[in-house]
């Protein structure tokens, strides 16, 4: 242990500006995992900045520029012809049903505390999230007017069996 | 209870109505589905949505879906804006503010039908 | 009986048990006890800063804080102990540093450092900058630093145990027992070595700075074994605490130029002391309102005095003093921008307790014998290195270096040479059977009574001015008191948590260590450093440049008193003036 | 020089102003009864008096099985956090009169209660062990101190101010709900030293705090920052944290 002042002092490095950098600022943390958890925070966000403006505009189309009375087979059918509304359709589904269930997650996270309930719920959730998402995206994707879904299943199926 | 500030409160609703907008997204998929019945099936279904008491459901909806969108915002600001957080609780009332002004025009144009007016042109509203 | 073996068993996690911990933490097997969770520990308190002759700021060197020690404590500083202080506080505090304390730093990003009362160039010539500070927390800062290696280094806690007493066998110390709060289980710890460092016994004082928790565990279990306490009536006042509650305004106020006025609007401190005025050591400024007061011109005729600080403007008073004044404003509903605060001496801080050599191993009589195996370091040790005054800023130094000092001598010494002494029959006997009779005992006077006159008691007759006439008040209430302790009644029966229990402990612990404080200030018939008798005041080297030992005794007031030598090496005693 | 003419307010309220006050305390006593119940008190103390005065008064001269954590009675040491009028406070930093002549005293919520308005702490430092708080640096240290600018000691200087006393992660409704999360205390001892210049352990934290009970789970609730007796911007840190985790370097 050295205890003489005038040695230490002598060992110290010479105080200057270029010294201070030198300790400080060397590292920083890499990017943070890409875990899960960040990801879907990461979501929960970019989903929702979509989201603001593809809901609300459903909205306002669906209930306020025409009345919920008008929007019927006929109206919808009109919609559809235009591609574009397919697809706004599509992006309105996939993010919102997604979002919303990945906020069900969160709040079953949350308040289940037993690990096995957690998985259960979650798988629920899972399968939820499949089935409903498959049952949107099947309609818009195939509705035809005048076409029953049954029909163009059995359609769809019958050419790839071909 | 315990006495939080408006950001608890603020929370609390975003949560509810985020789960609320759910649970509906879950029933309009369901009836969407039945585009693929056909027009008779389809309307049938959907003319529930013009009865006055779902009409007044849809304008809970409307508030929430507002509500959960701005405050969505607010939570976005927080986080990525570095001095966002100062102004959470003035930010919490704009959105409070934005979601009322959105809000009464738009329930406006869905509930006036049951009173037999159409600001949107045509409408009508079935007895259930 | 639920029983534990360590190497080493630490009592007390604050700053100078944990500092030991940290010198044994990777090379044996050690426990701490401590009655709170570490971080509510006292030293969490302190505000100003810790010492050391960094030279950072201007030339310092470690012989000028050896010297101002040992003028501080008014000669009755050991000087082999002051000099181990100076010199060690350097490479102490740089440890504190490599551990990650966020000390406050130069614009070249070295330790800043800034001036304190008592700490001075070239021997006394001018204040020097030498307390290296972390903000106004440095304390905080100390035990969250300590507090944070104990966590890398996996030290074993048993937090909110309370400990009862300590054993000795085969002429060394060998264990202690303790009682779990949580649901009064005793527990036996043996150990090759014991350290304790339970701080402090300021609640014995009706006006404090201390913590409720500071009791005094410690000397008064090692008192009752048999261990001496050292210069128990060299008790430092501090003089700015906040009128009727006791909490500390930092001396910073009046370094950075408050004043001291008395009812009359007077600056009365420039007619005691001419030259240093508000800056004159704390006992002095301490007397000096003790001596307005009782001359009629405390404000309104009441037991305090104003500290100024308006005139400093509020742009300096933020910047400087935000801690004191946020403290006025709290618990007094002061504004100090415009107002004066209110303002009386405080109970601060021992400078005696459990003697120790600068290994901080106990010391047992004149002869220094050491008890082996037994160690002590803090604020309930007496190294005895603040002799009958404590320089600001030194106790922070005092809890790194001799705690340091104590785990490195255990580690190094101790330890490679020392086997467990058995337990003694019985070990727990003596802390059951207090317990036991306490929560059987639910008739009788309650505990608030005794400690109320007790804390009163101490204050107006063992306080800033004491005489022959009132230290024998203070014996004889003592004794009263003492006896009606022994009826004392619970009303709380419960094993979980049981506070009043340990209250009432620790009221009993206030007593013994009253006892010794008021017989050694009653012997000692001289005034010095922070013992100011008016029947005696002046300062007599020839009789009592010496260390008081208070043995206890089964005569209830009267411990048996030894005196053993004051270690002078360079610095010959001169008469103290600023 | 100031002189002082008349008597300031400060001092005439020092004086004594006697009031009496109930104290509705929220009262678990295992021993005896397995149920907490409301038990309430009539106390006699003066305006300038600490919340934490009334409860010694009630526990030394009316009740002594009244039970509570203190210590240092001025807001440093952290031990009698509690719910007072809803909201987590030091009992030792409220003064009466400020309180009104109802008072409604809790434990705090989101840990478990032991006694009383003592509650389990040691998950709590659990928790903040979880999160590597203390000083993470390998490469031998100078036989001075490190350098450190007064720019980079700032950066980190509100966290270091958190005196563990609990108050804002038993505010957290995400705390009350999921007990497995770290809470904000812990992340308020993480950030002291990811933007601490000398620590090296930064990556090593911000991937513990970006799992399933880091970081994530606090939803901007914010009732910490209003509890937190030390104004820690609590919000803040644990947002910068959370900034740390999504980019990468800080600077
Ligand atoms: C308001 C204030 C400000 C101060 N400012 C300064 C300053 O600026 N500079 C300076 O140098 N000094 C200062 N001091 C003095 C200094 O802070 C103390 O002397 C010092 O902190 C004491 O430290 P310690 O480790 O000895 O004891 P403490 O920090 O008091 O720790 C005691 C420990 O022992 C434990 N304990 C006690 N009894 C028992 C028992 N029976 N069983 C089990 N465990 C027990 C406690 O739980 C605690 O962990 C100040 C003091 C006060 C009151
Ligand atoms: C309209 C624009 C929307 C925006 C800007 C938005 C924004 C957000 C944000 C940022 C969160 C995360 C909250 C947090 O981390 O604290 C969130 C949560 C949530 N959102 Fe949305 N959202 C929108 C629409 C929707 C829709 C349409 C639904 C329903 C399908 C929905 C359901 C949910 C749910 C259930 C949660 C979880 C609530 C919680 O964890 O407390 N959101 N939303
Ligand atoms: S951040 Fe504030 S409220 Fe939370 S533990 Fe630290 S001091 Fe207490
Ligand atoms: S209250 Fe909780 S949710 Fe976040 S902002 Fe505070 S930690
Ligand atoms: S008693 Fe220490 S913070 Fe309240």
């Amino acid at each position: 242990m050295t205890t003489n002042i005038a040695e230490r002092q002598a060992q110290r490095p010479v105080p200057s500006a270029a010294n201070v950098t030198s300790y400080g600022t060397t590292r920083r943390p890499g990017p943070g995992s890409s875990g899960w958890e960040t990801f879907s925070w990461y979501f929960f966000r970019v989903s929702g900045v979509g989201l603001v403006f593809l809901a609300l505009i459903h909205v306002f189309i669906m209930h306020v520029s025409t009345d919920v009375s008008q929007t019927v087979y006929d109206f919808v059918a009109a919609r559809y012809a235009n591609p574009f509304w397919r697809v706004y359709d599509l992006l309105l589904l996939t993010l919102a049903l997604f979002h919303g269930l990945n906020g069900v997650r969160i709040v079953c996270d949350d308040y289940i505390r037993s690990r096995g309930w957690r998985l259960t719920v979650q798988s629920v959730l899972f399968f939820i999230a499949i089935t409903f998402w498959l049952m949107g995206m099947l309609t818009v994707i195939t509705f035809h007017k005048n076409e029953n879904l049954a029909q163009t299943v059995g359609a769809l199926l019958h050419t790839f069996i071909r | 209870m315990y006495r939080g500030q408006s950001g608890q409160w603020s929370w609390l609703l975003h949560r509810i109505t985020g789960l609320a907008i759910l649970l509906f997204l879950l029933v309009h998929i369901v009836d969407i589905t039945l585009l693929g019945f056909g027009p008779t099936i389809y309307n049938d279904a959907i003319a529930i949505f013009s009865t006055g008491i779902i009409r007044l459901v849809s304008t809970a909806l409307i508030a929430a879906l507002l509500y959960h969108s701005f405050n969505g915002i607010r939570i976005i600001l927080i986080d990525f804006w570095p001095s966002g957080y100062k102004y959470q609780q003035q930010m919490f009332y704009i959105v409070l503010a934005a979601s009322i002004i959105g809000f009464i025009p738009m329930a406006f144009y869905i509930l006036a039908p049951i009173f037999g007016v159409c600001p949107a042109g045509a409408c009508n509203t079935p007895a259930m | 009986m639920n029983y534990h073996k360590f190497d080493v068993v630490i009592v007390g996690a604050g700053g100078a048990g944990l500092m030991s911990a940290m010198q044994l933490a990777h090379n044996s097997s050690i426990a701490v006890i401590s009655k709170l969770y570490p971080t509510r520990s006292h030293t969490g308190a302190a505000q100003g800063g810790v010492a050391a002759a960094l030279g950072n700021q201007e030339e310092d060197h470690w012989k000028w804080h050896m010297f101002d020690t040992v003028k501080g404590g008014d000669y009755l500083t050991d000087q082999d102990a002051a000099e181990v202080l100076a010199r060690e506080a350097i490479d102490a505090v740089y440890d504190l540093e490599h551990w990650g304390l966020p000390f406050n730093r130069t614009p070249d990003g070295k330790i800043d450092q800034r001036r304190f009362g008592g700490h001075t160039r070239n021997f006394g010539e001018g204040p020097v900058r030498r307390s290296c500070y972390a903000a106004d927390r440095t304390g905080h800062m100390i035990l969250q630093t300590m507090y944070q290696q104990s966590v890398k280094n996996q030290v074993n806690f048993f937090n909110e145990y309370m400990m009862l007493d300590v054993l000795f066998n085969d002429g060394q110390a060998c264990g202690v027992v303790a009682m779990n709060l949580r649901d009064t289980s005793i527990h036996v710890f043996h150990a090759k070595a014991i350290v304790f460092a339970t701080g402090g016994y300021g609640r014995a004082w009706r006006i404090t700075s201390n913590a409720l928790a500071c009791t005094g565990d410690g000397m008064a279990v090692a008192y009752r074994r048999g261990i001496p306490l050292e210069d128990m009536e060299m008790y430092q006042f501090h003089p700015t605490g906040l009128y009727k509650v006791g909490i500390l305004l930092s001396e910073a106020a009046r370094g950075e130029g408050a004043y001291l006025l008395n009812s009359e609007g007077e600056r009365f401190c420039i007619r005691y002391a001419p030259t240093m005025q508000e800056l004159a050591p704390r006992d002095m400024v301490s007397r000096f309102i003790y001596q307005e007061v009782a001359e009629g011109r405390g404000i309104d005729g009441k037991d305090y005095v104003y500290l100024s600080v308006a005139h400093l403007g509020k742009e300096r008073i933020d910047e400087k003093l935000p801690d004191i004044t946020d403290f006025a404003r709290t618990y007094l509903g002061v504004e100090p921008y415009y107002e004066p605060v209110p303002i009386q001496p405080t109970a601060h801080y021992a400078m005696g307790g459990i003697p120790t050599d600068i290994e901080g191993r106990v010391v047992v009589d004149e002869q220094n014998t050491v008890m082996p195996g037994f160690y002590a370091a803090g604020e309930v040790a007496c190294v005895s290195v603040h002799g009958a005054n404590r320089l600001g800023t030194n106790s922070l130094v005092d809890l790194i270096v001799f705690g340091r000092r104590a785990g490195k001598h255990i580690a190094s010494k101790w330890l490679p040479e020392a086997d467990y002494a058995p337990l003694p029959n019985d070990p727990d006997g003596r802390a059951r059977e207090q317990v036991e009779s306490l929560l059987g005992r639910t008739r009788g006077e309650g505990q608030d009574a005794i400690r109320k006159e007790l804390r009163d008691m101490m204050m107006d007759k063992v306080g800033v001015i004491r005489s022959e006439q009132s230290l024998t008040e203070a014996r004889a209430k003592l004794v009263e008191l003492r006896e009606r302790y022994d009826g004392v009644r619970l009303m709380d029966t419960s094993h979980t948590f049981n506070t009043e229990l340990m209250e009432v402990i620790e009221l009993g612990n206030l007593l013994d260590c009253a006892e010794a404080t008021i017989a050694g200030a009653l012997a000692r018939r001289e005034s010095r450093g922070g013992h100011y008798r008016n029947d005696y005041e002046a300062r007599d080297d020839v009789n009592f440049l010496r260390h008081t030992l208070a043995y206890h005794t089964d005569q209830v007031g009267e411990p048996e008193l030894r005196y053993k030598p004051v270690v002078i090496t360079e610095f010959q005693p001169k008469e103290r003036k600023y | 020089m100031a002189t002082v003419t008349a008597a300031p307010r400060g001092a005439t309220q020092t004086g004594s102003d006697l009031r009496t006050v109930q104290v509705r305390i929220k009262r678990f006593q295992p021993d005896t009864n397995d149920q907490p119940y409301w038990q309430e008190f009539t106390v006699q103390v003066e305006g300038k008096d600490r919340l934490l005065d009334a409860l010694n008064k009630i526990k030394w001269q009316q009740d002594g099985t009244l039970t509570f954590r203190r210590s240092c009675a001025h807001g440093v040491c952290g031990s009698d956090a509690m719910r007072v009028n809803g909201r987590n406070r030091l009992a030792c930093k409220l003064l009466m009169q400020d309180l009104g002549a109802r008072i409604t005293v809790e434990p705090m919520l989101g840990f478990p209660i032991i006694r009383d308005l003592v509650v389990d702490m040691d998950p709590f430092f659990a928790k903040y062990e979880k999160v590597k708080p203390y000083l993470i640096n390998d490469e031998p240290a100078p036989h001075t101190e490190r350098l450190q600018s007064p720019e980079q000691r700032a950066r980190f200087d509100e966290t270091t101010k958190c005196i563990l006393c609990g108050a804002c992660t038993g505010s957290c409704p995400s705390v009350w709900a999921n007990s497995e999360w770290v809470g904000p205390a812990s992340i308020v001892n993480a950030h002291r030293f990811i933007f601490d210049s000398r620590d090296r352990g930064a990556a090593d934290r911000l991937n513990i705090l970006s799992d399933r009970t880091g970081v994530w789970r606090c939803r901007t609730i914010f009732n910490c920052s209003e509890a937190c007796p030390r104004g820690i911007h609590v919000t803040e840190a644990i947002e910068e944290v959370k900034r740390a985790i999504m980019y990468g370097s800080e600077e």
